[in-house]
């Protein structure tokens, strides 16, 4: 196959040399027991040219892109640019899961993975005065495509704004202009169309002119502070929940009497190292008794939604970490697992159904739970 | 080319423990270049005194290579950053002073570049030639 | 003195001669002035070569010997050492180098002789100018400093003093012994450290030539080799520092274990069940391995925890956790007959005298090795889980423990960052101190009368550790038994009646070696201090501070030759 | 702090001199360097104990014979010493901070008072004119109230003084403030608190009009300089510096007029540069003639590269030389961009330190490293 006649470029392009196979990747990597994915294996396989034993093509799309084997290397080897760019090869191919083409092309045609129409954008913001931010802004707030279409995650969005704009926050939005940020895009290997997501979307921001922007989703944040070289302040909107609690503009009159605990997404810690913010917002609140899950941080559990898995089921329906995730959320006490990510929202909502958890536990966007005690 | 059989003489000041070394590498590996080069061995580019240059320019020296050990090597911890401000302060007095400054080169040679001392010498020697002779060799009044 | 100057022209068989008309450069040479005589021959740096030397500077009255042959780096010392049989001084002998950068690199004959004339002519006036040179000797100070109460310092310590020399011996803790003390046994014996360590500090505390102090630190070092003094100050604030002078120094600062907190994965100081190496020793000293009260049932030893990290700027290996691990693994085999020992490996790394046979003792004693770095541990009821891939079987499995040992790595001592920058000692990139040359100066260090043992200059065990211990010791008493130091004889030197006190020469030098006089405001030169290097001459307008050997008047005489030719 | 000595009937002249008693008498100095008028008219430093005979002191003398700097050195130089006051002009004070950086001289007890300067006049042109007619002070000091400085007529100031831009006091223990100024109610100072306490000076407002006078002068100054400069540099590349040079008849006036010129024996007159007699003939024979002195335009570079960074404009190497070489216009030529590459700017403070001593190991990458 193809792949196999550009293994050894792979190799030599991510510069695979330091790798001794120590497994730490694969040992972290949060699938690597329910499927066949062995990342590992596939940097031998680039690393010596030879990729024919440890390719499963399907399992490729199994990684969730949590970069945990990229942040737990000792040699500094990026294991997980491996099987993006394996999905390069793939996509370049056609051999895409039809489900990731239809996002795909939905993020091409019309700015969103889902393809709804690129005016329904802001059909969120009903109810709700929102800037424009073409005519300037102090923040700009960008919505994820989840965020601006996923029903359940517009509720987020809309507490967000109003928590936002009870601060005190001048707040613009792109509106029907705004389009995918393209991280997951990048990741499932579609590198064309994120180069001209990239293309399109820098100018769009930087015509703007605010030096601080806000994201709805840490995979958005992800892309824009480190793909993206905008001449901007990128802030995860935990971030600025914290820093406006911190000069005293975010004040909660009301009680949200419940015990709460936390889901480190991990875009925004693993990858971005943002740990404490989403914490101190959480224990702000008053009547929160905050708790929290034995893996947590730089321990936490991916809930599989990135990478391009919101899109793609994966080989093994059994064995979901997010099954995982919300029992152990409920064997805390909890009430509440706050999120932070409308990925994980998605997820782990859908965990708690699926485990009949429903009755004990709520999924809530942090934003909503400071949104009640506003 | 204006080379109508003129050899230029550069007069190199090299330190002992890299370019002069470098130098000697260039012969047990049998690298040849032109002979135009006659080295003065110094321990260190940080005793390069620009006096030692001016002597030579106006003397008649068509050419000064001042080699030593690459930034971060010196033998002894930083005469070669000491080196490089003189070196180009005297190059900016020479030009203001109406002088060929281009006549005087600084390089950093190390010990295991044989191969770029020869180089240097080489690109040095062609250099000079097409530059023609320093006019210092005949000017009696200096 | 007026000059008297042989030439001898060196064939060096026909790598010179071939290229290099000799008998032109010979005619020549006899031309210039101060010239009494001028040779060729087929091999100077022969006996009869060297013969020649020596029979023409006694009998012609030669004080200036030129002799153009190879790179002075090559035979300079050989003809000096002529020289001075033949009652020339060794620093007025000049060489002309025909060789490799005359005869080897130009084949043209005409062009080779007429450079090799010139190269002549130049040494010629050079040597014309050079001035007669003495080597110098200072005296020292005898004894020496050992910075450091560990097992290094202690047996350097011990040497240094059973040689006969007084030692000061630095500790910053209140006990003797450093890390060895905290350990149970050792590898690959299994001797236990208290059969031997107090022994050790006992005859060191009960030594007539050696001063400890405890809780001290070095605060202040000054000097050079043979005459360093130093300030050793008392941790506790209010007691008055001790002012020592010693003609060497040892250092033997040790390391400091890695903190895992830095691996959070491992979930160090989180669960109870996971604890480090050392830990483990201290719990093996003692007997108590319980975990929440209960005897250990599952055993995990992850091995290159803060070694082999580049993601913690801590690329090295640390060296002696394999044996650790493979030691700690048999015991509690021994104390917990009933548990499964894991240890998860990258590489193992057992290397030296007896290090693979104990390796295949711990397996043999039933400990499982299995290949995969460990990536993260977490909670499952009572256990914690460790979770790795196994990469021969290339499966990711879930391993429950009851105890996991952490073999944490070694890291330099902050203070040893401190003794550096007290003696402008470089630091290898991982920040232990670097040694002079890594094969052929290994105790040695960039300032001469100081050496490394132990810890301080890189990972190593109890018997390397010993063993450099016992290489500093000698080292150090290389100049404390001759009781002198050599000085390097070109020099810089001052005229005082030149010197306008600007103190640039001062600024410049990197090793303090002028200094200005506060009673005449003119700079003067320590010779022993003075590595030659020139950087003040350059500074001076005047020159009145000049480097012997390569004056002013030398060098433009090179100059002058070289352009005139 | 900003003051005002006082003057009375319109004496400048008068109302310095009380100030300089003031420092005597209030034993803030034990004795001031300053410029007195000797009997017989000529104008020298002198080191004055007796606050009486500060009456023949003249600090707003327009001549320019020797930068006093020098004559600070000796005085100052190292203890035991007397705590003593140098009245200097800007030109002289930039000279003493370059002086102190090569320790020939020591801020330790000495109060510096920098005095505003209009700009000097040549010893022979200043004797001349005070032999015919004397000097208008008045006119000077009217001209440094606008901004619109003339010589006298019939007289040019010294030719460093046409294009010095740094005329002002900016920098000294005490700053006297001529520029702007309109006098009526003193004459304006800026000095520490302390210092004015024990004086017995009262703050006072900013008159407000100095930028502007000094302001109108400088961009004369910087007109006429980069003058200079554009012909100086013309003849340099054209003729080079031994065309420049070329009458030089090798008395080291030059040298020994230089404030910065410190060395006790210079290098030109020591054994290093005596050289044999067969290789002055070796020279002639080489190069058909052999212009003797030797070493002539080696002294002049070599002069250029151990002090031209220091070269703080004061145009005494001009005044002293016999061929009448601009010796100091070459050297402020070369400066001026010499003293730009490293950043540079001689007698601004001690706290830079000379460029030739010093180093960055990030500087200058590129240099050495070409292939």
């Amino acid at each position: 196959m193809d792949i196999q006649q550009h293994a050894r470029e792979i190799g030599l392009g991510l510069d695979l040399f330091s790798c001794i196979q120590c497994g730490k990747c694969t040992g972290g990597c949060p699938v690597s027991m329910t499927t066949v994915l062995n990342v590992r294996s596939l940097v031998y396989g680039a690393l010596i040219g030879d990729i024919a034993g440890p390719i499963h093509e399907e399992a490729l799309w199994d990684c969730t892109c949590c970069f945990t084997c990229v942040e737990r290397c000792p040699k500094d080897v990026r294991p997980a640019e491996v099987i993006i760019a394996l999905r390069s090869l793939l996509v370049e191919e056609g051999k895409v899961p039809s489900t990731i083409g239809n996002a795909l092309m939905g993020i091409f045609r019309q700015g969103n993975p889902l393809g709804y129409a690129r005016e329904d954008r802001i059909a969120w913001m009903d109810g709700l005065e929102v800037k424009s931010a073409q005519e300037g802004c102090e923040t700009l707030l960008f919505t994820c495509c989840s965020s601006a279409y996923d029903i359940r995650a517009q509720a987020a969005t809309k507490a967000l704004v109003r928590v936002l704009q009870a601060a005190g926050v001048d707040l613009g939005h792109l509106g029907t202009e705004e389009t995918c940020c393209g991280n997951e895009v990048r990741r499932v290997g579609e590198m064309g169309l994120f180069e001209m997501l990239v293309e399109e979307g820098k100018p769009l921001l930087e015509e703007v002119g605010v030096a601080r922007m806000v994201t709805t989703s840490p995979h958005c944040m992800n892309t824009f502070r480190h793909e993206y070289q905008l001449g901007m302040d990128v802030l995860h909107y935990t971030q600025a929940l914290a820093r406006l609690l911190e000069e005293g503009r975010l004040n909660m009159t009301g009680r949200v009497e419940k015990v709460v605990t936390y889901h480190d997404p991990c875009f925004l810690g693993k990858q971005n190292g943002i740990f404490d913010e989403p914490r101190e917002v959480l224990k702000a609140i008053p009547g929160v008794k905050f708790v929290e899950m034995d893996r947590i941080r730089d321990r936490s559990l991916c809930c599989e939604g990135g990478g391009g898995r919101m899109w793609f089921e994966g080989t093994n329906t059994e064995g979901r970490l997010a099954f995982q995730r919300v029992q152990e959320a409920a064997d805390t006490g909890a009430e509440i697992l706050a999120v932070a990510c409308p990925f994980c929202m998605a997820m782990l909502d859908d965990a708690v159904k699926v485990k009949g958890l429903s009755e004990r536990l709520r999924v809530m966007d942090i934003a909503e739970l400071v949104a009640m005690a506003l | 080319m204006s080379d109508n059989g003129f050899e230029p003489k550069i007069v190199a000041f090299l330190c002992n423990w890299c370019t002069y070394t470098g130098a000697d590498l260039a012969g047990t590996s049998r690298i040849q270049y032109p002979p135009n080069v006659r080295i003065i061995r110094l321990m260190c580019t940080g005793s390069v005194d620009p006096t030692y240059v001016l002597k030579a320019l106006l003397d008649g020296a068509d050419g000064v290579l001042v080699g030593g050990c690459h930034p971060g090597d010196c033998h002894y911890q930083s005469g070669n950053y000491k080196a490089r401000r003189r070196i180009i302060a005297l190059k900016e007095i020479l030009k203001q002073a109406g002088l060929e400054e281009d006549r005087v080169w600084l390089r950093w040679i190390s010990a295991s570049e044989g191969q770029r001392f020869a180089d240097t010498v080489s690109q040095m020697t062609q250099y000079l030639k097409e530059k023609g002779p320093n006019p210092m060799k005949k000017e009696w009044a200096v | 003195m007026k000059p008297r100057i042989g030439v001898y022209i060196c064939h060096c068989g026909t790598n010179v001669a071939a290229t290099v008309d000799v008998e032109a450069v010979t005619e020549f040479a006899a031309t210039l002035p101060g010239v009494v005589i001028a040779r060729h021959y087929t091999y100077m740096c022969s006996e009869p070569g060297q013969a020649l030397i020596k029979e023409d500077a006694r009998t012609l009255g030669l004080n200036r010997v030129v002799v153009a042959s190879c790179s002075p780096r090559m035979h300079e010392p050989t003809f000096r050492a002529a020289s001075h049989e033949g009652g020339v001084n060794p620093y007025q002998v000049e060489m002309a180098n025909i060789r490799e950068q005359c005869s080897w690199v130009h084949p043209d004959r005409h062009e080779a002789t007429d450079k090799a004339k010139a190269l002549v002519y130049a040494a010629v006036m050079k040597a014309a100018h050079l001035e007669p040179l003495e080597e110098r000797e200072a005296p020292v100070t005898p004894g020496a400093l050992v910075i450091g109460g560990g097992v290094a310092g202690l047996v350097a310590a011990l040497d240094i003093a059973d040689a006969g020399f007084p030692v000061h011996l630095v500790e910053r803790s209140d006990r003797l012994g450093g890390r060895v003390a905290e350990l149970n046994r050792t590898f690959p014996d299994l001797e236990p450290v208290a059969e031997w360590l107090p022994a050790l500090v006992d005859q060191v505390r009960r030594h007539p030539n050696i001063t400890v102090y405890l809780n001290s630190r070095v605060t202040d070092i000054t000097g050079f080799v043979g005459n360093f003094e130093a300030r050793v100050g008392p941790i506790e604030a209010g007691l008055a520092p001790a002012q020592i002078q010693v003609g060497a120094i040892v250092i033997a600062t040790g390391y400091n274990v890695f903190d895992p907190r830095l691996k959070p994965e491992f979930g160090y100081g989180i669960y109870p069940q996971v604890v480090t190496t050392l830990e483990l020793e201290q719990r093996l000293s003692s007997g108590d391995l319980t975990v929440n009260g209960k005897t250990p049932k599952e055993v995990v030893f992850i091995k290159c925890v803060g070694s082999r990290d580049q993601q913690l700027g801590r690329p090295y290996c640390s060296r002696v956790c394999c044996m650790i691990s493979a030691k700690q693994a048999q015991l509690v085999r021994q104390a917990l007959p009933d548990a499964r020992v894991t240890v998860f490996y990258m590489d193992v790394r057992t290397f030296g005298k007896r290090g693979e046979e104990f390796y295949d003792e711990a397996r043999r004693a039933g400990v499982r090795y299995r290949r995969g770095n460990v990536s993260e541990i977490y909670r499952r009821g009572e256990r914690v889980v460790v979770r790795v891939e196994d990469t021969l079987l290339a499966r990711t499995v879930e391993h429950e423990a009851d105890l996991v040992v952490l073999a944490v790595g070694m890291e330099p001592r902050p203070e040893a960052a401190d003794i550096a920058a007290l003696l402008k000692l470089p630091r290898s990139a991982d920040g232990f101190l670097l040694e002079a040359h890594p094969k052929l100066r290994p105790v040695d260090t960039a300032v001469d009368g100081v050496f490394l043992a132990g810890c301080c200059q890189g990972p190593k065990d109890i018997p390397d550790t010993v063993a450099q211990a016992k290489a500093a010791a000698a080292s150090a008493l290389i100049p404390l038994m001759r009781g002198v130091v050599p000085m390097e004889a070109a020099t810089a030197v001052v005229d005082p009646e030149l010197c306008a006190g600007c103190g640039m020469c001062v600024e410049i030098c990197p090793y303090s070696a002028p200094a200005l006089d506060p009673l005449w405001g003119v700079s003067r030169v320590n010779a022993v201090l003075c590595k030659g290097c020139g950087a003040c001459a350059v500074t001076c307008p005047s020159k009145a501070i000049r480097l012997q050997h390569f004056t002013p008047d030398q060098i433009l005489a090179q100059v002058e030759a070289l352009v005139g030719w | 702090m900003r003051a005002r000595i006082p003057v009375e009937n319109q004496d400048m002249l008068a109302a310095l001199r009380g100030f300089l008693q003031r420092l005597l008498e209030t034993e803030v100095v034990e004795a001031v360097l300053v410029p007195m008028e000797t009997p017989s008219g000529a104008v020298t430093p002198a080191l004055v104990a007796d606050p009486a005979l500060l009456d023949a002191a003249d600090p707003l003398a327009p001549v320019l014979g020797l930068n006093a700097a020098r004559a600070v050195g000796p005085v100052t130089i190292r203890e035991p010493r007397g705590r003593i006051a140098a009245v200097l002009r800007p030109c002289e004070y930039r000279a003493l901070i370059e002086l102190v950086k090569l320790q020939q001289t020591s801020l330790e007890d000495l109060v510096t008072v920098v005095v505003d300067c209009p700009g000097t006049y040549t010893v022979p042109d200043y004797q001349k004119m005070r032999a015919n007619g004397g000097v208008d002070r008045s006119a000077l000091l009217a001209g440094m109230r606008t901004g619109d400085l003339a010589s006298q007529a019939g007289y040019a100031f010294r030719d460093a003084c046409q294009i010095c831009e740094n005329f002002a006091a900016v920098a000294g223990d005490v700053r006297i403030e001529f520029f702007g100024a309109d006098l009526s109610e003193g004459i304006p100072v800026v000095l520490a608190d302390e210092l004015a306490g024990r004086l017995g000076l009262e703050a006072a407002p900013e008159d407000g009009r100095r930028a502007e006078a000094v302001d109108r002068i400088t961009r004369s100054r910087i007109q006429a300089r980069d003058a200079v400069f554009a012909e100086m540099r013309g003849r340099l590349e054209k003729e080079g510096v031994e065309g420049v040079f070329a009458a030089c008849v090798r008395c080291h006036n030059c040298m020994t007029a230089c404030p910065i010129c410190y060395c006790k024996t210079c290098l030109f007159k020591s054994p290093v540069m005596e050289h044999e007699p067969i290789q002055y003939m070796a020279w002639a024979r080489r190069k058909g003639a052999y212009r003797l002195p030797a070493d002539t335009m080696l002294f002049h570079l070599t002069r250029l590269n151990h002090m031209v960074l220091s070269c703080i404009g004061c145009g005494l190497c001009t005044d002293a030389c016999p061929a009448d070489l601009p010796v100091g216009r070459v050297f402020r030529t070369v400066g001026q961009q010499l003293q730009a590459v490293f950043e540079y700017v001689p007698g601004r403070s001690v706290e830079e330190p000379l460029p030739l001593i010093t180093f960055r190991e990030d500087e200058w990458l590129e240099m050495g490293e070409e292939r």
